[in-house]
């Protein structure tokens, strides 16, 4: 085969993990670069979304369909990332949960949801 | 046609979700994000036909209610203290109170 | 039943989190939860016992054989860990009641316990399965229950700690997520056994070493190792003394636990140590953490702060020996995990007990104390000692293990540094000996008693444990040395 | 029989996706909030039942008629409601309407 | 290296030239929107986009035929998350302040993981390929075997819940912590929860709906009922405990909304919720307990019942009742605590005004 074709088969063979890449660095980046407290958790839940987006993408099987069992089909997609990802979602539910919790106590006490800020009051001078 | 109606809705979705970035206004995203959750229902829906598939519409369903439960969510809060200060928001809301 | 005992194990705290709930009465919660933690602690004395005689014990969870179920697979290492994790566990547990009634409002004292046991299952359910991904569901558990624990503190700023450990442990977590989905993807299985033995194969692969550089991050970042340890000093400064006490005795020894099973077990020595410029890293790391945090904690004005960089430093000593990647190197890791905890909980709970009479941990506050409360005192002056590796204590042991391991390398430059690093710790800990016997009590700090029975206790039976582990070595040094033969072996 | 269905399912769909881009198109160029939650309100509605009509037509089996019947309704029952509450919303916190001359702002 | 590979170059065929477009475009949105949630100031405006992040992902989730995740991420990206995000900036505040914090390092940091992310996906199997390592190992024996060792359609189901029943035992001790934390955190005082005034002011915006607050009233047992639906079809169809709990905490969150939440707290009081976040993990234990006292392993469903296949049956549903029990009290309780911190809050306020 031709270099060009190559190309063409890594590429449509990576890209939905390079933009996995993508997705995860901006919920990355959302997270240490931002200094609002809720900012940052939904950068968490960006880049965690990301990562079940990965996983989903590697269980993908040309040609296959759902993994629920039916008459007349023989290829399915693989099950088991689903099920580790469902798992992973719940848990990404109760980070959230409890990172949103932590914020609200966090403005009642501080005044503020602001990193700098609760930096500057809690490490005067 | 399946594969016609599917882009339409991704079309759709794509100037729903246009509008849900620029905004302008508080409403204008809750509206955009109401279209956009009508066009993913939609698109659920004729996924599942296009893939051979179709008995997987719950998931439709549940799109349509959480949909709805998400927009009373956006409008039950909107009345609350924090959200009030809309100042700087943009030029055509004027406040009453 | 005693085929059973590895998942006794972790469900007896697991089932007993949910029950404390219902039974709602703090001090029954309490009884329970400590009733709770013992049976999981002699559970792990037994599982020792089982592991030394016979070897490895697999448990198939739900029937299943290994890769399409999940397995238990307790060998050496996860048991001595094990024993640790449930030992600390109970004795802290003993100076909970009086621990958490001044610096956790009563109406959580339920919920607290209930996050307690949680936080316990956790941890033991990471040490004891065979499962990748098994890991990550219960370092979630044992996170999200660590988070709300150090919020329970009553200083606002336990709630930003928590929210700095939160963001930082997830991160973590997730970094943790992402290696174990690409060694999934590699291998396609999930099973440490298995994956040890497909791994290999495909270890040239770019895509095996940005799994292991994922999980070995996600993994530092856990332990606190320097330089991604800046979570952790607000996190124990802030926390009730009792949950300080716990997890720093703990917490952070899961996380080496965790270190060496994928760096030994999963990914194979070869492919850690020799492709890799690991050993260097970690070698560096370690005693820039020692030297860094040690430093750091000499310039500390509230104590509990001083003994957190003094628990980086500690674990800057516990990658120094991993890093040697000898028998003797771990053994010597192993060993220092082991008296660290005992050493850590001993001193944390001191100083609950010091904020129990006095109200703060602040060095000023300490004036005068040795007089006041001449057994928590002396408590703390043992610890002190053993931290900085005195003979006659556990502390020494595991710095003679360590110097032993280096010095069979020949690298006595290290060796030199690791020396120095205790002498760093002889001034911090002087601090404190001079605040408390060679300084006047402030004036207005009216009399101050000595803390009551409930802490005393516990405190004394950990500095006993200390110094007796410091002369009796037979026993842990057999099972640590055991544990790492085992690692360097046949493997898993 | 078949092939009219199938043609008749075809124009259906067509019809109900013009439906949606028109709407798609509606809420992105209209120049204010009102106008432009009178454009995806009368497509939306009308375009998803158009799409969910056209589905009905080619169905496999009668679980499925009954679900895409039910997601009908919801859309039926929902949407409106949603872009109701919306408008009203928007209308009594002080959005006002863009109307032609600027000395004419009110409710 | 072409030998790792596992994978002919992609032939482009038709039906999968249509799939690979859909999902380029969803994945193209994604990046859109995360992008545009990097720019926004407007936290409203980016809990919005987070909402459509949410509702793509799963689309895309469909996409690649995981049926069962798509209907989790939506009801949980989409539809708690968002409301739950709802709350909290109602209590924090609505814009973010403009100060990053040191730009320059977080972005060497993310260039650098970034890279090592890129370096890893070089040698990763070609996506969809059936010669993956993943689609050799472990899992054919679930997609072949789950039926005859287990006897229900879905997959997914069966290893979640038997193969996998540990993970998922794990799941709900999660989801119960989070429930605890969040609970422990902000727990209001019993006293002050008593007044009702403020909350009687929150109803009066909503007497006015009148049309909402019918619709609202007629969904509701619908989406209960659809609730338990989704319970007890999992076996055959995506769905399952985890699912059904959410969308039943969605319909209660939805009553408390719409009728106040001291009226959905007097219909469901909040020490039943407590206790029933404890009952399901208990459920779920002591399917494990049984097992083991009848002779197999912890969760091993076989020995239940005579019939191996009815004991999986058998052991699946209950643990299912129990993952649903106790994912509906805790995200009911979650929803009870951040709303009553702000009724508490705006309570105070109305105090120090009047």
């Amino acid at each position: 085969m031709d270099a060009g074709n190559d190309w063409a088969a890594a590429f449509f063979g990576l890209y939905n993990y390079w933009i996995v890449v993508v997705l995860m660095m901006v919920g990355f980046y959302i997270v240490i670069a931002h200094g609002n407290l809720i900012k940052k958790i939904i950068g968490l839940t960006i880049f965690q979304t990301s990562v079940f987006i990965y996983y989903i993408s590697m269980g993908n099987v040309d040609g296959g369909t759902a993994p629920i069992l039916a008459d007349n089909i023989s290829q399915y997609s693989n099950p088991l990332p689903h099920v580790l990802i469902l798992t992973a979602i719940v848990v990404g539910i109760a980070t959230t949960a409890l990172g949103l919790a932590l914020a609200i106590r966090i403005k009642e006490s501080y005044g503020t949801i602001e990193e700098e800020i609760i930096q500057g009051m809690d490490n005067p001078g | 046609m399946l594969i016609a109606a599917t882009v339409a809705i991704l079309v759709a979705m794509f100037l729903a979700m246009i509008r849900g970035i620029v905004g302008p206004t508080f409403y204008d995203r809750i509206l955009a994000v109401n279209m956009f959750g009508t066009k993913t229902v939609l698109f659920i829906s004729l996924i599942g036909f296009v893939m051979g598939r179709p008995e997987f519409l719950d998931i439709a369903i549940v799109y349509a209610l959480l949909n709805f439960i998400s927009v009373i969510g956006v409008l039950h809060f909107s009345g609350s203290v924090e959200f009030r200060h809309d100042d700087h928001d943009n030029s055509t809301v004027e406040k009453d109170s | 039943m005693i085929a059973h005992l590895p998942i006794l194990q972790v469900i007896v705290p697991l089932i007993a989190a949910p029950l404390c709930l219902i039974l709602r009465r703090a001090h029954l919660v309490w009884l329970f939860a400590l009733f709770a933690s013992g049976i999981a602690f002699l559970t792990s004395i037994l599982l020792l016992q089982q592991v030394m005689d016979t070897g490895t014990i697999v448990y198939e969870l739900g029937g299943w054989e290994a890769p399409w179920g999940i397995e238990y697979r307790i060998d050496k290492l996860n048991a001595f860990l094990l024993l640790i994790i449930t030992m600390i566990s109970t004795v802290v547990l003993m100076a909970a009641k009086k621990g958490i009634e001044k610096e956790i409002s009563s109406e959580k004292h339920t919920l607290f316990y209930v996050l307690y046991l949680l936080s316990l299952t956790g941890m033991l359910g990471i040490v004891a399965t065979g499962d990748a991904f098994n890991v990550f569901v219960f370092l979630e558990i044992s996170s999200l229950s660590a988070y709300a624990l150090i919020a329970l503190g009553n200083d606002r700023r336990a709630l930003w700690a928590a929210y700095q450990y939160l963001i930082m442990g997830t991160i973590g977590a997730t970094f943790i997520l992402i290696g174990i989905g690409m060694m999934y993807q590699m291998t396609g299985t999930l099973n440490m056994e298995d994956l040890s033995r497909r791994l290999p194969e495909i270890s040239q692969t770019r895509t095996v070493f940005a799994a292991f550089a994922f999980v070995i991050v996600g993994i530092c970042l856990k332990l606190a190792l320097f330089p991604l340890h800046l979570w952790l000093p607000n996190a124990y400064s802030y926390a009730p003394s009792i949950v300080t006490a716990f997890f720093a005795a703990t917490a952070t020894k899961v996380a080496i636990y965790l270190l060496i099973r994928f760096t030994f077990s999963v990914f194979g020595l070869t492919f850690s140590f020799t492709t890799l410029p690991l050993q260097t890293l970690f070698i560096v790391l370690g005693l820039l953490g020692i030297f860094v945090a040690s430093t750091t904690a000499i310039y500390q004005q509230n104590v509990k702060r001083l003994f957190a960089y003094s628990s980086i430093a500690q674990i800057g000593y516990m990658i120094v020996g991993f890093s040697i990647s000898s028998v003797t190197g771990l053994t010597a890791t192993l060993l220092h995990v082991f008296n660290h905890a005992l050493m850590k909980s001993a001193l944390f709970l001191a100083l609950g007990a010091v904020m129990y009479r006095v109200g703060s941990v602040d060095l000023k506050h300490f004036h005068g104390l040795g007089r006041q409360m001449p057994l928590t005192m002396a408590a703390i002056v043992v610890g002190g000692l053993s931290l900085i590796g005195v003979p006659l204590t556990v502390g020494f042991v595991s710095k003679w293990y360590l110097l032993l391991a280096l010095i069979e390398q020949g690298w006595w430059p290290v060796a030199v540094l690791v020396l120095l690093g205790s002498l760093l710790a002889i001034i911090y800990v002087w601090r404190i000996v001079e605040a408390a016997y060679f300084k006047p009590p402030l004036a207005n700090t009216g009399d101050i008693k000595e803390a009551p029975l409930q802490y005393l206790i516990p405190i004394w039976i950990l500095i006993l444990a200390n110094i007796y582990f410091g002369i009796d070595t037979r026993l842990t040094v057999s099972v640590a040395q055991a544990a790492s033969q085992s690692l360097f072996g046949v493997g898993l | 029989m078949d092939i009219v269905i199938a043609v008749v399912s075809a124009i259906f769909l067509l019809l109900g996706g013009f439906l949606c881009v028109t709407g798609g198109v509606g809420i992105l160029r209209f120049p204010d909030f009102y106008t432009r939650i009178h454009a995806t309100g009368v497509t939306d509605t009308l375009g998803a039942g158009l799409i969910l009509i056209g589905l009905m037509l080619q169905v496999p089996d009668v679980l499925v008629l009954v679900k895409l019947v039910i997601i009908l309704l919801m859309t039926l029952f929902i949407n409106p409601v949603a872009t109701h509450a919306l408008a009203q919303a928007a209308l009594k916190s002080g959005l006002s309407p863009l109307l032609q001359s600027k000395n004419h702002k009110g409710g | 290296m072409d030998s790792l590979r596992f994978c002919n170059p992609k032939t482009i065929k038709e039906d999968n030239a249509i799939e690979l477009l859909i999902d380029i475009v969803l994945l193209s949105f994604l990046v859109c929107i995360a992008f545009a949630i990097v720019r926004m100031k407007d936290l409203f405006a980016v809990i919005m986009l987070a909402g459509m992040y949410g509702l793509l992902s799963a689309s895309f989730f469909v996409t690649m035929d995981a049926v069962d995740v798509a209907f989790t991420e939506a009801s949980v990206g989409a539809g708690i998350s968002t409301l739950l995000m709802l709350t909290t900036i109602s209590m924090t505040g609505r814009y973010e302040n403009t100060t990053r914090h040191r730009p320059m390092l977080a972005l060497v940091v993310v260039f650098v993981t970034g890279s090592l992310l890129i370096y890893g996906t070089l040698d990763m199997p070609y996506f969809g390929s059936a010669q993956a390592p993943i689609q050799l190992h472990v899992a054919p024996h679930y997609i072949n075997n789950s039926m005859s060792e287990i006897g229900i359609p879905n997959i997914v189901t069966s290893a979640l819940a038997s193969y996998r029943g540990f993970d998922t035992f794990g799941e709900v001790v999660v989801i119960f912590t989070a429930g605890v934390a969040v609970w422990a955190l902000l727990m209001v005082n019993v006293q002050r929860r008593k007044n009702t005034e403020i909350d009687d002011a929150n109803n009066s915006t909503h007497e006015q709906h009148f049309i909402v607050r019918f619709v609202a009233k007629m969904l509701i047992p619908f989406i209960l009922l659809f609730a338990l639906y989704v319970q007890f079809h999992g076996d055959y169809g995506p769905g399952g405990g985890f699912q059904a709990g959410v969308i039943f905490a969605a319909a209660i969150i939805l009553y408390s909304m719409v009728f106040g939440l001291n009226t959905a707290r007097r219909v469901i009081s909040q020490p039943i919720v407590q206790l029933l976040t404890a009952a399901g993990v208990l459920l779920y234990g002591s399917v494990g307990i049984v097992s083991l006292l009848s002779g197999g392993n912890f969760l091993d469903y076989n020995v239940l019942s005579a019939d191996p296949i009815a004991g999986q049956h058998l052991g699946i549903l209950l643990i299912e009742l129990g993952v649903g029990c106790t994912v509906a009290s805790v995200m009911i309780l979650i929803y009870f605590n951040f709303s009553g911190r702000k009724n508490d809050r705006e309570l105070e306020e109305h105090k120090e005004t009047t």
